[in-house]
């Protein structure tokens, strides 16, 4: 059956370059790797319309309405919060897949949606939360040792669940862990967010991609990178970067900004700016741990992978804190 | 509504039959507002895999893997390890088939009338992102 | 993977990759007659959790595009059951081409008659009894409702015999080709029937759903009508992708209960049970 | 404080005698009403008080219990859908 698909690079090269694909690519082992990485709906968008096997294209056209159905449940998902938390009159600023739907965003086209993310002003937490549960939702972990550890050190409240729709919610109040190093301006993010007409608003544009970035490399361990990835390829063909580094280097996540902008490029061709084309040495660790898949859908490098988990946490909380939780977190498994 | 007829095609039509321009209402159709027993709106909610039965065979884990080695009190929360009152926690995780006969009386394996009651007021109490959830969230069929 | 098989059922193609060779030997050996698809709809992977765990004491661990967090592990003995069960889930969480209803179906003349209800309900010894008596077996596990036709689909997979079942099937097909025998998995002991080969040869072939029964085994035997809105609700529990699919889910499911009579039968056995069909049928 | 149903265009009413099943195309969510649920959102014609609401089913329908207490309970059912907002 051809060579064995031992990378997700197939997957990378059909989203930059759909028509470039041959009738006998191996199509179960793509569409394996594009559902692994939350992509088919991506996947079926940037292959519409173009010559595939008859299965294929029936296939690709379920995950069209399938992404469709997503993009419309996220929608009313946002439109219930909104409604919930209208009587705290409280600045409610859609995050991630959501906001991208929300805006109309190419980043939005086919995109996976899962939980709804918002972020609203820290000092209104307490009111937002009040309002979530008078409305409905309720807490999906009720622990003690869970729930103080993300109202102090989390950068958003523990997740909740609307007990009759079953979705879940994630209120940030900030857009990383307070623990992290970089402290980024949460009340610059708020103050710049750009409104839509139902009294929702979304981040500006500049903030939309160092949130993405943020959300990969600060305090990820790049699970979903791919779709992080093509998240971000998307918002900078679609908004450019005028301004980008002035406002990473405002929130203090630079580097972050700098590497997904690279890793963009290097993957995905993005249009980025010349300092940002050249190969920084540890970009290709980050590549494998992106690439790390094959063609049964299967995740491999499990050594890389276990690396990028650890670093994850490491840059989440400090030394003292990371061994306090990773030992709590390995006495109860 | 579009395209809806009203709801009880066998009840005379509230219209009025007008009768030379001025309509004379002959028997208004009944309308109670109260007193209904489930309420007059139910949601449908997805059904989840294990809803069609033989699909999978699954595990409840009590407590889930989050919180091994916690007690479990009457009331099925988790609580500190040797907690007086609280249960501990059983030896191995309950099979979906298993709950499925606690659910309908009978008891727990491996367990006595008390622990059985805490067990499955925590395993009742599971939710989503909770290990275990989608286990026995399939064995209520239909949900809510 | 190191072993690997593909095989079509109904619309639905299957790419099944293995750690170990006997579920690939058995599962190839059993859907022998059936075509291979082109390109698989969905991947199904049969594997070992640890390494170890691939010779000491093996255990299959249910892989594939669409999983569920809670699924436990299963002995290699039961390795085809672990195959037929990832094949249910990747339909059960990922397909969207028809509505799927947790129903058996049979066929005569062009018309179905869709049997729904929770396992243990009796649909699949109900269908392979039927299936004995003349009616086309569509499938025992899954129909697969056209929203845009009202049109049924077969997905005649193998069929899975729950204890008792496994005695009544064979005495209905003495010369059917089963499987090995499964003893005291969760759902007790389970042996598969290889559907008739006319089932297998017709499956591309759908038809119009013209009854709607909701068996139940074991009570006295009994006959009543079932309403619209108990069948229309009853149904959305009885299938796991009404809700993704929307508004082409709502119509299809309002459109069969509008448009099919609804009965539900208890019966004792089978032969009552084929009786009670039968004059249904009659009476349509 | 005033209700306000979805434009006609948002739902498919099937009937389901006794009930009515209604497909909310915002949603994607199915609901199967029992009166008076589906008389209040056809009654809702535009934005509306729960005094204004019951005056217009007082001359519309016979009214059983003109009880403005049980209407507000049928109204939270259908906020609580999603089928009804608040303005």
């Amino acid at each position: 059956m051809g060579r064995a698909v031992t990378d997700a690079r197939l997957l990378v090269t059909a989203l930059v370059d759909p028509s470039g694909l041959r009738l006998d690519t191996d199509w179960t082992a793509l569409i394996a790797i594009a559902r692994a990485e939350q992509l088919i709906g991506t996947l079926a968008h940037r292959l519409d319309g173009l010559p595939v096997p008859e299965t294929v294209a029936m296939l690709l056209a379920d995950a069209r309405d399938a992404a469709e159905q997503g993009r419309r449940t996220a929608l009313w998902e946002a439109e219930m919060a909104r409604r919930a938390l209208a009587v705290t009159d409280t600045p409610v600023v859609l995050l991630k897949g959501t906001a991208y739907v929300a805006a109309g965003l190419l980043a939005g086209r086919g995109r996976s949606i899962g939980d709804l993310d918002i972020l609203v002003p820290r000092g209104r937490i307490d009111r937002v939360e009040a309002a979530l549960i008078a409305a409905g939702w309720e807490w999906v972990k009720p622990d003690p040792y869970d729930d103080d550890y993300y109202r102090r050190w989390m950068h958003e409240l523990p997740p909740m669940i609307h007990r009759e729709r079953d979705r879940m919610i994630d209120v940030h109040h900030t857009i990383l862990p307070l623990t992290a190093r970089q402290t980024p301006d949460a009340a610059a993010l708020i103050d710049r967010a750009v409104p839509l007409n139902d009294g929702l608003s979304v981040l500006c544009p500049a903030d939309m991609i160092v949130h993405a970035a943020t959300h990969l490399f600060a305090d990820g361990d790049l699970a979903g990178g791919l779709r992080n990835l093509w998240d971000i390829h998307c918002l900078i063909d679609e908004f450019g970067t005028g301004g980008l580094a002035d406002r990473a280097a405002h929130h203090g996540l630079l580097p972050a900004v700098a590497r997904a902008a690279r890793l963009a490029h290097q993957l995905y061709r993005t249009d980025v700016p010349q300092q940002w084309r050249a190969d920084a040495p540890t970009d290709a660790l980050f590549r494998r741990r992106l690439l790390a898949r094959d063609g049964w859908g299967r995740s491999t490098r499990p050594v890389t992978r276990l690396a990028f988990y650890i670093r994850s946490h490491w840059l989440r909380m400090p030394p003292a804190m990371l061994a306090r939780h990773l030992w709590i977190k390995w006495r109860r498994n | 509504m579009s395209d809806h007829d009203q709801p009880d095609p066998d009840q005379p039509d509230a219209a009025a039959i007008s009768d030379g321009g001025n309509a004379v209402p002959t028997r208004r159709r009944l309308l109670q507002l109260g007193a209904i027993g489930a309420g007059a709106v139910v949601s449908i909610r997805p059904a989840l895999a294990q809803t069609a039965g033989s699909v999978m065979n699954c595990e409840i884990p009590v407590p889930d893997m989050g919180h091994a080695g916690g007690f479990i009190a009457d009331d099925g929360s988790i609580v500190a390890a040797g907690t007086k009152g609280a249960y501990a926690p059983p030896g191995r995780p309950f099979k979906g088939e298993e709950v499925k006969r606690a659910m309908a009386g009978n008891q727990l394996p491996g367990t006595s009338y008390e622990s059985n009651r805490a067990y499955m007021n925590y395993i009742r109490r599971l939710q989503r992102g909770q290990g275990g959830f989608t286990c026995f969230a399939s064995l209520q069929m239909p949900r809510g | 993977m190191r072993h690997a098989l593909s095989i079509r059922i109904g619309p639905v193609g299957f790419r099944i990759g293995s750690d170990w060779r006997a579920p690939i030997d058995q599962l190839a050996a059993l859907y022998r007659d059936y075509p291979v698809p082109d390109v698989a709809d969905f991947t199904v992977r049969l594997f070992a959790a640890r390494a170890w765990r691939r010779v000491i004491r093996p255990s299959v661990t249910i892989g594939g595009d669409y999983m569920l967090p809670d699924a436990a592990p299963l002995p290699l003995a039961h390795g085809l059951l672990a195959g037929e069960m990832a094949m249910n889930l990747q339909l059960a969480l990922g397909y969207r081409r028809h509505l799927l209803l947790h129903a058996s179906v049979v066929e005569r003349d062009g018309r179905a008659i869709v049997m729904t209800g929770e396992s243990g309900a009796g649909k699949s010894t109900l269908a392979t009894l039927l299936a004995s008596r003349g009616w086309r077996f569509m499938g025992d596990e899954f129909a697969l409702l056209d929203p845009e036709t009202g049109l049924v689909h077969a997905f005649p997979r193998l069929i899975s015999l729950k204890n008792a079942g496994i005695a009544a099937a064979a005495a209905a097909w003495p010369d059917g080709r089963f499987g090995p025998s499964l003893p005291d998995t969760p759902k007790g002991d389970i042996r598969h029937l290889v559907p008739p080969a006319a089932a297998i040869a017709r499956m591309d072939e759908p038809a119009m759903p013209a009854l709607l029964l909701f068996p139940r085994h074991g009570v006295a035997a009994d006959t009543r009508d079932v309403g619209a809105s108990e069948a229309f609700v009853r149904l959305t529990q009885a299938s796991t992708n009404y809700v993704a699919l929307g508004e082409a889910g709502f119509r299809a499911l309002t459109g069969l209960v509008r448009g099919v009579p609804a009965r539900a039968i208890d019966y004792p056995d089978g032969d009552a049970a084929i009786a009670a069909v039968e004059a249904l049928w009659a009476g349509l | 404080m005033r209700y306000r149903a979805p434009e006609a265009a948002a739902l498919i009413s099937t009937d389901l005698a006794p009930f009515t099943a209604l497909f909310d195309r915002r949603s994607g969510i199915t609901h199967i009403l029992a009166s008076p649920a589906p008389e209040i959102l056809a009654a809702l014609t535009e934005p509306m008080t729960i005094d204004m609401l019951l005056a217009v089913l007082a001359r519309e329908y016979d009214l059983a219990d003109p009880d403005p207490a049980a209407l507000a309970v049928r109204l939270d059912e259908l906020v609580a859908s999603g089928l009804v907002a608040t303005t």
